[in-house]
């Protein structure tokens, strides 16, 4: 009998007014806390790794000190060379955060200036635009970053370049429904009548009051993406190598332990990209519900 | 003699404009030879079914929509020749109200914005009297000071819809194009925008296109009435004659709808509205009605009607 | 004329999350219905009559939806796994039910609730009171009670054609019968609602039917399981004057042919008092006026509630037009449905709630008094 | 069905035209290669040549390795096709329940738990998530199932084969996004008015909500996930010694063996467009008011 209970707030009559800014439900300000978390930390670790202010040096091998239990000294324990597991997370997030962050610039930029082209343009300039996205699209992304690892031997950056590529037509796609649904609304014509020029009506009103959630979404989303390109590639080799840190790496070497019970040499760093990607892909869903549910109402 | 709107300083005119679509394969005339002419001060009724062309014409009086054939004349520039960049300084003097308010505004932004926006456009102001400006016209069209700050998507219909004329305000427009403006509201709420609108008609002496279907308010509000039927102006008349004595048999029908339709089949060509006509049928079809298509002719002073039998 | 539904006391809360309000989408309506008669509901949008049409139908699922009042309504109870075993079976004690008698679908509702004050405070078990309801109203709905809603258009499933949707909903309620019987009887509802072409219309999608077409589609589809009560939520809203008028004459004609009973809710008078026998108006969730259609809506010095002479004073008749009359405006909105209004919802829009009345209007809001024959108005002027 | 007609071919002349397309990026990636490699030929000779060879699917030998590339693609195809069609019956077998459930029973008491599980299992890295699988298992059955180990007794055939594809449906975040998307498109077709009408007729939530609610975004989003699966399956292939176009890819990456790698590309282009051609017929039969 118990099972649903509602209590009304006791408010005096005169100054009740609807409360305008909107109350996120339970479960949104949840997903964006923990995303806020998991962004705050990635960009802790980043500054920490740039300025190499590291309690424990993550390069250094102390040969005694081999598979040590988490301690207070070392937070996660040292691996099977003796290096301090922490730090070498922290030193783990250089190899995905500045590419990641590139792969993100291009894949929005270039989403957004074809997504509007295509919107408004629909004749050939457009199918022309979806041709070549389509055929970026065909190929699945990891087989591309392969093939160009083969032809270029690239650094991280030339493949995020191209993970951001390939991540373009996603965004297209996005902006091109948008501008769709918006283009038949009437404060387009409204602002046309008003006397706004066509060019401050699809930068004010599209790209940045509308479009404007939809990238961020994308952002956080493609940053999720970028650390699960660079971990499963520096996991097959191809990324980071060894004397250097990478979450990848780290799970390939602590594998070789794995089958000998010492399970947490590739559980923690998983464990440190499950949470990353989790986190952000909240804290898309989160920021998703709140600002669709904004005009919704 | 061809009805001729006769040009005069201050007004608003479209002469002979025709606008075809092309949908599903046929072209649509959505309206052909329509000429009308808003004044200072003055309303005018725009009366027809759904899909007859009414909203068109308001659109291309706007240029909006630019028409195939026809001039738009303000204030002896001819609106339909000039360029899109010349035109936007002129939008100012003439603004629309739209049918379903919840779509005219970016849901996005805050009533402030929305208002600072079309306010910032033709005027420099500092934050303080532009605050001012703001909390006036709000004022003016009785919405609380607390919708200031509120998102536009929380505003009910009838918010909204005043939020439309303000905006309108903002830019003192000379005319104003009201597009189906109270179709969508209640009766109370439909009484009360139809008081704003008068109100503002007598302060800013603006000139109103009152688009509707709704006969009542259309003649409660409009000086002078305008019948429309697919996409051809067929009577218009000061107030008192179209209620009084409409001459075309269309209008007669429209007065009293409950009067017992039937349609004689399609055939193309001649006046539009012979297959629906009563006339037409008590006349045995009368040839002149399939052949020509009857112009608008004045039959009494002020009062036009398209037809060749008008009046019986 | 013998009653087939009468709704005592409906009381209808939403609950917002957000803000830990109630919304009181019906405070307090109480309707009789009787056979073969079209009883009107008037009332601006959000007074709560879209909400009374829901809960007729149970189809008010969201927490916590109906909490108070019964609807006694009469079953057909002619087919073979009769309404009536479905409704015992509901409520296990009424075995002394005889066929043909009203039976009350809230039944049992005020074990579910329990209410305590300030602050104001409600236990609904929502999970078990829906279930039992669905299980009855599962047998009510289409069988005895259909529904039209408001936007044509939407209410038809864009991806089936609509002679799929038809004989679907005619399959349902007459199993025996086989596929081109089922056809002929779908051909046959949709000549009856004057549609010219009913072959092509049948193949047709919802997509590509004008507004009138498709409004007629859906009065087949609503009748397609011969109700004795239809529900029509704004049918002519959509549609311009003369669409409007042939859907009215269309629902005439219906009533007579099928003796069947129409509930009409419309927010504009005029429609209403075309074909309406009694008319109930509705104002913040109560019915403040209800009785026939000549008392409420017709003679202009009769007694009345002020909130239905104003509505009928503001619909501009010819007469007015010709002497050129100014609008009479109804000044001020519907009160906020989130707080809770102790005395008189239309205290602040009314011109008679002046000196002593006034205090009365402000404690209590007025129980509903008879003037006439069943011409009930709740206001404090006719005490 | 002349329409139905017309949208195959459509369809398939679409996915001639872009193959043509991805080859040439190819073979334009192909030449930006430092030149220390031969076959590279000159212009548009060449490409026509590699054209021909890749239309009439006998891949000739590969010039860096000398190995006959038909015979051992092929049987890696197949073998990438078991997994990935496998893979996403996994997913959606899993992700529908999970998304209707928790569309019905809104943000309630138990949804929360199941969704949050399903953004868990979806978000662990692949390869993690292999070998976890693979030493739980092999410390629980004491076989190690990995494909070609020997070892005795026919479960560890059995399990050799499902466990990779478990995994790849589970992981690669395939659950996550399908689960979010049936939620979000299942409440908005609930709300609509034809749902109402229709359950005022007396038919059940799920069955008048179920065509554009459940339906349309399965199959459109089914679909477009295969260029990710495939993607997954180069690491499950590698983690699962699973004898895949994966882990061909892996292989000739290492050993710098471009021609097997451009038909593997082409190879999966291929699976990704008869995705595409599969989905936009099925849209096509479920919703025929687009066309």
């Amino acid at each position: 009998m118990k099972r649903f209970y509602y209590e009304e707030e006791q408010v005096d009559v005169e100054e009740f007014h609807v409360p305008i800014y909107r109350r996120a439900s339970v479960r949104d300000v949840v997903s964006i806390g923990f995303g806020l978390f998991v962004v705050a930390y990635l960009f802790i670790f980043y500054f920490i790794s740039i300025t190499n202010t590291f309690i424990q040096n993550p390069m250094d091998v102390h040969i005694g000190q081999m598979f040590q239990r988490p301690s207070f000294e070392h937070l996660f324990g040292t691996d099977f060379l003796g290096r301090d597991i922490f730090s070498r997370i922290v030193k783990g997030t250089e190899a995905f955060f500045v590419p990641g962050l590139l792969s993100i610039v291009i894949s929005t930029s270039f989403g957004l200036l074809f997504g509007i082209v295509t919107g408004f343009y629909p004749k050939i300039l457009s199918r022309i635009i979806f041709y070549f996205l389509n055929v970026i699209d065909s190929i699945p992304r990891l087989i591309l970053i392969l093939i160009i690892i083969v032809l270029f031997r690239p650094s991280i950056y030339l493949i995020m370049v191209f993970a951001g590529i390939t991540s373009i037509p996603k965004v297209t796609v996005y902006i091109q429904s948008k501008v769709e649904i918006l283009k038949n609304q009437r404060f387009i014509e409204a602002g046309k009548a008003l006397g706004l020029s066509p060019g401050s009506i699809i930068l004010k009103h599209i790209v940045w009051l509308s479009a404007k959630s939809v990238l961020i979404i994308h952002a956080t989303l493609g940053m999720g993406e970028a650390v699960l390109i660079e971990t499963s590639l520096s996991y097959l080799g191809f990324g980071v190598q060894e004397p250097d840190p990478s979450w990848g790496n780290m799970v390939a070497m602590g594998i070789d332990f794995f089958f000998q019970g010492r399970l947490w040499l590739s559980t923690i760093p998983a464990v440190v990209i499950l949470t990353t990607i989790m986190g952000l892909y909240l804290l898309g869903d989160g920021l998703n519900s709140i600002y669709n549910e904004k005009v919704s109402r | 003699m061809k009805e001729s709107e006769g040009t005069c300083a201050d007004c608003l005119q479209g002469l002979n404009l025709t606008k075809y679509f092309y949908g599903k394969g046929r072209r649509i005339e959505a309206c052909n030879d329509v000429s009308i002419s808003i004044f200072r001060k003055k309303t005018v009724g725009l009366v027809g079914e759904s899909g007859c062309g009414k909203t068109t014409v308001g659109r291309l009086l706007l240029r909006l929509i630019n028409a195939d054939s026809g001039e738009i004349l303000y204030k002896d520039i001819n609106l339909s020749a000039i360029s899109e960049k010349d035109i936007r300084p002129l939008r100012k003097n003439f603004q629309m109200i739209f049918q379903d308010s919840k779509s005219a505004f970016n849901p996005r932004m805050r009533v402030f914005d929305a208002l600072r926006e079309s306010i910032r456009l033709y005027e420099e102001m500092k934050a303080r009297e532009l605050r001012d400006r703001v909390t006036a016209i709000i004022s003016r069209v009785n919405l609380s000071r607390g919708t200031l700050q509120n998102f536009i998507g929380n505003l009910s219909g009838g918010e909204l819809k005043r939020l439309d004329i303000a905006r309108a305000l903002t830019i003192h427009p000379e005319y104003l194009i009201a597009d189906e403006p109270l179709t969508l509201l209640d009766i109370s709420i439909q009484g009360q925008i139809a008081q704003l609108l008068m109100e503002v008609q007598e302060t800013e002496s603006t000139g109103i296109l009152f688009i509707s279907h709704d006969l009542r308010m259309v003649e409660m509000l409009s000086d002078t009435v305008a019948v429309m039927y697919r996409g051809k102006i067929i009577e218009r008349a000061p107030k008192k004659d179209i209620t009084g004595r409409p001459l075309h048999p269309y209008t007669r029908h429209l007065w009293n709808p409950r009067s017992s339709l039937f349609f004689i089949g399609f055939r193309e060509g001649g006046c539009v509205y012979k297959n629906r006509c009563f006339l037409f049928q008590k006349k045995e079809f009368p040839p002149i009605c399939s052949e020509k298509q009857p112009d608008l002719l004045e039959h009494r002073k002020g009062h036009y009607a398209a037809c060749h039998f008008a009046g019986e | 004329m013998p009653l087939i539904a009468s709704l005592g006391g409906l009381k209808v809360y939403f609950y917002d999350q957000k803000d830990k309000r109630f919304i009181r989408a019906v405070e307090d309506a109480s309707l009789s219905i009787d056979e073969g008669s079209v009883l009107g509901l008037v009332g601006e949008s959000g007074c709560g009559k879209t909400v009374t049409a829901l809960s007729m139908m149970g189809l008010v699922d969201s927490e916590p939806g109906i909490v108070g009042g019964e609807f006694y309504f009469r079953p057909k109870g002619d087919d073979r796994r009769s309404v009536i075993h479905a409704i015992l079976r509901g409520f296990r004690e009424s075995r002394n039910y005889r066929r043909g008698e009203l039976v009350n679908l809230f039944y049992g509702l005020e074990n579910f609730i329990e209410f305590r004050h300030n602050p104001f405070t409600m236990i609904k078990d929502n999970e078990k009171w829906l279930r039992r309801h669905n299980r009855i109203m599962e047998y009510i709905r289409g069988r005895n009670i259909s529904m039209i809603f408001q936007n044509p258009l939407r209410s038809l499933n864009p991806f089936t054609p609509v002679g799929a949707q038809l004989m679907k909903t005619i399959g349902r309620f007459n199993h025996e019968k086989d596929e081109n019987e089922i056809f002929e009887m779908a051909m046959g509802l949709l000549r009856s609602t004057l549609l010219y072409n009913p072959e092509s219309i049948m193949k047709m999608y919802p997509g590509s039917l004008s507004l009138g077409m498709a409004q007629r589609v859906i009065i087949a589809i609503a009748l397609a399981s011969n109700p004795t009560l239809l529900i029509a939520d704004e049918p002519t809203s959509g549609l311009d004057t003369t669409n409007r008028y042939r859907i009215i004459d269309l629902l005439e004609t219906i009533i007579d042919k099928m003796n069947l009973t129409l509930v009409l809710i419309s927010h504009n008078i005029h429609i209403v008092g075309l074909i309406a026998t009694n008319v109930a108006v509705m104002y913040a969730g109560i019915i403040v006026e209800s009785g026939g259609k000549r008392d409420v809506l017709g003679k202009k010095h009769g007694p009345k509630h002020p909130y239905t002479r104003a509505l009928v004073s503001s619909m501009p008749t010819d007469s007015d037009i010709k002497r050129g009359k100014r609008l009479r405006v109804i000044q001020g909105t519907v009160p906020d449905n989130k707080i809770a209004i102790r005395g008189c919802p239309f205290i602040d829009r009314c011109q008679y709630a002046k000196g002593k009345i006034r205090r009365r209007c402000r404690e209590k809001c007025p129980d509903p008094v008879e003037v006439g024959k069943n011409h009930l108005i709740r206001c404090y002027l006719y005490y | 069905m002349t329409r139905f007609l017309k949208i195959i071919v459509k369809e398939v002349i679409n996915t001639f035209l872009l193959v043509i397309g991805v080859s040439a990026l190819l073979f334009l990636l192909f030449n930006m290669m430092p030149g220390e490699f031969l076959g590279k030929g000159e212009g548009v000779r060449s490409f026509l040549l590699l054209l021909k060879r890749l239309f009439t699917l006998h891949f000739g030998v590969s010039i860096v390795s000398g190995i006959d590339i038909n015979s051992i693609v092929f049987p890696a195809f197949k073998n990438t096709l078991i997994l990935t069609v496998g893979a996403l019956f996994i997913s959606l077998l899993l992700a529908v329940p999970i998304g209707i459930f928790s569309a019905f029973r809104g943000f309630k008491t138990y949804s929360w738990p199941l969704s949050m599980l399903s953004y868990i299992v979806s978000s662990i890295p692949v390869f993690y998530f292999g070998y976890l699988v693979l030493y739980l298992v092999s410390r629980y059955t004491g076989y190690l199932p990995i494909y070609y180990v020997q070892s005795s007794g026919k479960g560890s055939r059995v399990l050799a084969y499902m466990l990779p594809i478990l995994v790849l449906g589970l992981g690669n975040n395939s659950i996550c996004e399908i689960v979010r998307l049936i939620t979000t498109e299942l409440d908005r077709v609930i709300s609509t008015d034809y749902v109402a009408d229709s359950r005022a007729r007396g038919e059940s939530i799920l069955a008048s909500a179920a065509g554009e609610g459940i339906l349309i975004p399965l199959v459109s989003i089914v679909f477009s996930k295969v260029p990710f699966i495939i993607g997954g399956a180069v690491i499950v292939e590698q983690v699962f010694n699973w004898p895949g176009m994966g882990r061909l890819a892996y292989q000739s990456t290492l050993d710098r063996d471009m021609p097997v790698l451009i038909v593997i590309a082409f190879l999966s282009v291929l699976m990704v467009r008869v995705g595409m051609i599969a989905r936009n017929i099925l849209l096509f039969h479920l919703n025929p008011r687009e066309a």
